[in-house]
């Protein structure tokens, strides 16, 4: 009999584009999913991606089936039209996205930074922060010098002097924290949510439904089994990030792992973003994250 | 596949003609090369024998008038033909052997060891082009002209840059080959006693046209120290220097048959 | 090629290019590429006028322009003169030949936390990227050529009684042009290339900047329309250096 | 030269690479360049042992090593092969040089996205960009070779009843070999620079992605490696093409 | 910088051999040309004649021996003296005119133009060399050697692409320039009459030794015709050619001072 099923069983393959730093490196290396699917004779291949928007490149072309990304690659996805769809939410991680500046910099408050060079990721969630944060504080976005540097570039630029302060997201945050002396200005809090967001090809998330459930679970399952797990999970990521422990550390105590389902809260969220992205001419129109999100 | 076969070609040149942008090189050349014939053509540096061969030899192409290879007008490169370049053209990465071997089809091994022992550079067989002196360059040239056994053999002053001794050894050789294989040949030479001594016929153009069509009638092997010999030679270099004349040619006659 | 008039060669070479995209549109029209995934030549056109409209292409393209520029006389510059002293003394070959093979091969993607270390952020680092990049094909064809000038010319060249800058400029240098020309116009197309890694430092405009940001931000249109820039670009370059070529190798046809 | 004895000529070109390590090392341990932005010497030794332990280092050359050859192997024979055509060929050169030089100048990180479209995301893409990246130096230079031999030898060939295959190998092949051997060397080093552009589409494996991981993560011991190694690689590369320089060119001596 | 003195250079060989690996083509040669004397060299193909010239030149280092510029060892290139080669190099890229003027100070426009009306080719001047005939190529390299007034003039085959009237005119050239500025000269040359006509002494070399040292004592301008002048020639061609001499060679002195 099982012959004649992986006959017709090894067709049936689910690629999955994951980052380094993020939570299906958990699932991956658990190897939970890979063992559920195999019974219902799927096999999984990961494919691993550097930064999230050419995860979602390789989602729209066909490359990958499922991927999880951060929150602003699938509203570029969705204002270029890529057929895709998004499963679920990752839960909120506010505390390890923030402003950093040096320890001994003059600047103590968000209005510090007018005039200043401030680096980010262009169209990341920590350009949306930076955003956000600049209009509690009552300053435009044009009253700072933006710095367009990917997170390690930038750490670079920031070690050097060359940036007054730098906007990343964790372990990054955590990382320039413990080893370059950088300190937190603010946080996401109140300002952004900065979730994960998983996402499926239409024509995937139509036709194997009870795949991406499965992989839901087991997403859950495996947050659940990172939230308990602290000192296996250093141990597990440190090798794959190659960052220190106190790093890992760090970013993981203030962090929560796990799925929420797409709600009104989150769709508003991103709706937020995306009108941001759309009034600072990032993306060329206006979008319903809704749409893609049911 | 040799292509040589028992009859050597016929070669002639109606009204040719070759301008070089502004400069009338050749002003319309009539001239015919009877089977096996040997021609030598001689004129001052720059008055277009060069040219002439390579019109022949169809690297060239005319800018009017015709050539006819056995009747057959001539289009584009002349297959029947070898030329010897007047600047040698070796291949500087083939050894000695291999420039000669060049073009050569089948058993060539033993064609181009004797071609090459036969301009005496035996010992010289495994050398580069670049080591060699001028004159076994152009005696590695000349090897390679005639192991083909061309139909049509044109040589470009063949000889210009050997030393009376090689030189007439050279010369020995080349006509030895053209008893033996009764190829029709246009021989370019600056040394008017070479030309006397080789060819049926000297043709010396002046003024990019033939000015002067001279048979050589005498019989070979020809001594330059025969008075006939002499006389030719006297009367083409006179025609050459612009010299009167000293006696009458007219018993030029006399020498025919000698 | 007598028969080819010189407006049919003018124009043959552009055959190709225009066969592709008359097919490209077609099926684009035709739905069998599809548009979200690669738009049609009239959609990039398109996008190309509205850029053009708002004057960010004439920025984007002026500011690359001007860091290309740069880079390449530095770079060109430095490149061929390493080229010349190594084709010339073989004391500062043996000495510089193996680093400048050596860092050749380092890729800028993997320099820049390096570079951004040396120069910043600014405009330097970028130029010094493309300078670098510009330096190699100039440096190898310039050594290469000049390597193989042909060694009996250089002979008579000193023989005569020229030296230094004078058998330099008559013989050297003429007989290695060929070989230095084919590596400018290769370095023309490497100062284009650069640009595209030199733009991810930190910066808000430039042709790099905007087909990876474009890239980043899924604008397919946008992407098309830079690849085609840098294609005409590159034609362009080509074209200028076969300017010279012709121009400068004048006695060799 | 000839007092330069064969020891010292193979030492020599290190004392460059050398110096500028023993400097680097000294001024880490005096303080003045920081270690944390850029490792000493022997904290980058360190990285190198490490990773070699684990087996890691030793996976990613060899996975990089192989698209480099496959892609080194496709994109070679291609660009040898037009440039061997537009050499010889006007009608050929005139119909596709143009859109060769356009594509030349088309940066490999602008066609990602093409790339992925057209190949997936999986090692064909991955060969793809080496071969393109390869396929124009070698394109280039063959070109040139080809135009720049003795017009002379070819005549004299063809009046010896050369032509075709026999022509070629005998006298265009052999005239333009040094200037294709520069194409060659040339693309040795182009075939390891582009697998970091490569190693960006998805990808756990490979000495590009392994420095562009560093990259992410700022660890720069291993940026340093990687920079290292490619450069390594480099001399290698180039060791290997002035061999069968050496080796061809043996007459030109 | 003009670099011609008044006085023409004394040139030394001392027990001067030359290797090419296994070859030695030069066997230990002594020879001296005293200030402002005319030296011929003849001898077989392949001989050594262009090695000989070119270890005068400082091109090429002796393998033993010594070279002497007046007295003084010669260690590197020798900048008393001009060579003409016997593969003309000229630079393809720079037109006829810009060839003759190479290494040329000062004032030279005037100069190169005159010599290269002196050897026939003043409407050759805006011409690419490639666009030349052989024997117009050869002529430009000569113009280009003469124009230099060297103390020393090393000439290698400076006519062997000529026709025998155009030689003859350069013949008188090359001699009336000996003759006003008193250059120390050395000609190679295949031709053994042009030997004789031009050279003070004519130097047979033959396997890497010098074989004869025959002064040639005739007043200028020579002629051909003067039975001196044929003894001296078939004297060497005899020599040459192995020949069996036909008279006595003493009579030579009869004709010493004709
Ligand atoms: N670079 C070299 N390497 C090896 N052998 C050489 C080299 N140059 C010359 N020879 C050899 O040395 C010998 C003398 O050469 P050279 O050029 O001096 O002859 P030559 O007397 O000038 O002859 P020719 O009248 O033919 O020009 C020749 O046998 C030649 O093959
Ligand atoms: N490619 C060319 N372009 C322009 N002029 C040329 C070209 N080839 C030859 N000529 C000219 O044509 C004339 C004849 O040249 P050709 O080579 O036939 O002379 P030649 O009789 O062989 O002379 P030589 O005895 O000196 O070799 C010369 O004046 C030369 O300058
Ligand atoms: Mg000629
Ligand atoms: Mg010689």
């Amino acid at each position: 009999s099982k012959e004649g099923s992986t006959d017709e069983d090894t067709d049936q393959v689910v690629r999955i584009g994951y980052q380094k730093n993020g939570p299906l490196v958990i699932l991956k290396s658990l190897g939970n999913l890979d063992e559920r699917l195999k019974e219902e004779g799927w096999e999984v291949e990961w494919k691993e991606f550097q930064a999230g928007p050419a995860l979602v490149e390789a989602l729209n072309a066909g490359g990958i089936d499922v991927g999880r990304t951060g929150n602003s690659p699938p509203i570029f996805a969705q204002a270029a039209d890529a057929p895709f769809t998004t499963l679920a939410a990752g839960k909120s991680k506010f505390y390890g996205s923030g402003i950093l500046v040096p320890e001994d910099s003059d600047i103590t408050s968000v209005s510090d930074l007018k005039d200043k060079k401030v680096s980010f990721a262009k169209g990341s969630s920590s350009h949306f922060l930076i955003v956000k944060a600049l209009e509690e504080a009552g300053l435009k976005y044009e009253d700072i010098h933006p710095e367009f540097l990917t997170p390690g570039d930038a750490r670079v630029a920031f070690e050097q002097g060359n940036i007054d302060a730098m906007v990343v997201w964790d372990p990054y945050t955590a990382s320039t924290e413990i080893n370059s002396g950088g300190k937190l200005l603010i946080n996401g809090e109140g300002i952004s949510t900065d979730r994960d967001f998983f996402l499926a090809t239409n024509d995937f998330a139509d036709q194997h439904a009870d795949i991406t459930e499965i992989i839901m679970e087991e997403v859950e399952d495996s947050s659940e089994w990172a939230n308990n797990n602290h000192e296996e999970l250093i141990e597990m990521l440190s090798p794959i990030l190659k960052i220190d422990e106190a790093s890992i550390k760090k970013s993981i105590e203030r962090r929560e792992y796990g799925v929420d389902e797409i709600n009104d809260k989150i769709i508003k969220e991103q709706q937020e973003i995306a009108d941001t992205f759309y009034q600072l001419n990032i993306i060329p129109k206006e979008i319903h994250v809704k749409d893609v999100m049911e | 596949m040799n292509f040589h076969t028992e009859e050597p070609i016929h070669v002639q040149l109606a009204g040719v003609e070759k301008w070089y942008n502004e400069l009338n090189v050749l002003k319309g050349m009539d001239l015919q090369a009877e089977r096996g014939e040997f021609i030598a053509v001689v004129g001052k540096s720059g008055c277009g024998k060069s040219t002439l061969l390579r019109l022949v030899a169809g690297l060239e192409q005319s800018s009017s008038g015709f050539i006819y290879m056995d009747q057959k007008p001539l289009k584009s490169l002349n297959k029947h033909a070898r030329i010897m370049f007047q600047d040698g053209r070796l291949l500087p990465w083939k050894r000695v052997i291999d420039n000669i071997r060049i073009g050569l089809p089948g058993e060539w091994k033993g064609k181009a060891t004797e071609a090459l022992e036969n301009v005496g550079l035996g010992d010289k067989k495994k050398e580069w082009p670049n080591n060699l002196s001028g004159g076994q360059r152009q005696r590695v040239a000349l090897a390679r002209a005639l192991v083909h056994d061309p139909e049509l053999l044109l040589l470009d002053e063949p000889l210009g840059a050997l030393d009376a001794f090689t030189r007439m050894e050279m010369q020995g050789l080349i006509e030895s080959l053209w008893q033996q294989k009764k190829f029709t040949s246009i021989l370019v030479t600056h040394d008017v006693e070479e030309a006397v001594a080789l060819a049926d016929r000297v043709i010396l153009i002046e003024s990019g046209m033939i000015m002067m069509n001279q048979e050589i009638p005498l019989a070979r092997p020809r001594q330059r120290t025969q008075p006939a010999f002499s006389m030719y030679l006297e009367m083409i270099m006179d025609r050459i220097m612009n010299r009167m004349p000293k006696k009458n040619y007219i018993v030029e006659q006399n020498y025919q048959m000698s | 090629m007598d028969r080819i008039k010189g407006s049919m060669k003018q124009i043959v070479p552009w055959v190709v290019p225009f066969l592709l995209l008359i097919c490209w549109q077609v099926f684009s029209w035709m739905g069998i590429i599809p548009e979200k995934i690669l738009p049609a030549p009239s959609d990039v056109f398109q996008a190309g006028l509205s850029l053009l409209g708002t004057g960010e292409l004439y920025e984007h393209v002026s500011i690359s322009l001007w860091r290309a520029l740069a880079g390449f006389l530095i770079g060109g510059v430095i490149g061929f003169l390493f080229g010349l002293f190594n084709g010339i003394s073989k004391y500062s070959d043996l000495l510089f030949d193996t680093s400048i093979q050596m860092l050749r091969n380092i890729p800028h993607l993997a320099l820049i936390p390096l570079v951004i270390l040396w120069f910043g952020i600014d405009e330097t680092s970028k130029i010094f990227l493309v300078a670098l990049g510009v330096m190699f094909p100039v440096y190898i064809n310039t050594y290469h050529g000049i390597k193989s000038v042909d060694k009996k010319l250089i002979e008579m060249g000193r023989a005569y009684g020229l030296k230094g800058k004078s058998l330099f400029f008559s013989v050297i240098f003429p007989g290695a042009l060929s070989s230095i020309l084919v590596g400018i116009r290769f370095s023309l197309g490497v100062m284009w290339l650069t640009l595209i890694v030199a733009e991810t430092i930190s910066t808000d405009s430039g042709i790099g900047y905007m087909a990876m940001n474009a890239r980043e931000f899924m604008q397919m249109d946008v992407i098309v329309l830079s690849i085609v820039i840098y294609a005409l670009f590159g034609k362009l370059s080509d074209m200028i250096a076969r300017y010279f070529e012709k121009k400068l190798l004048h006695w060799n046809t």
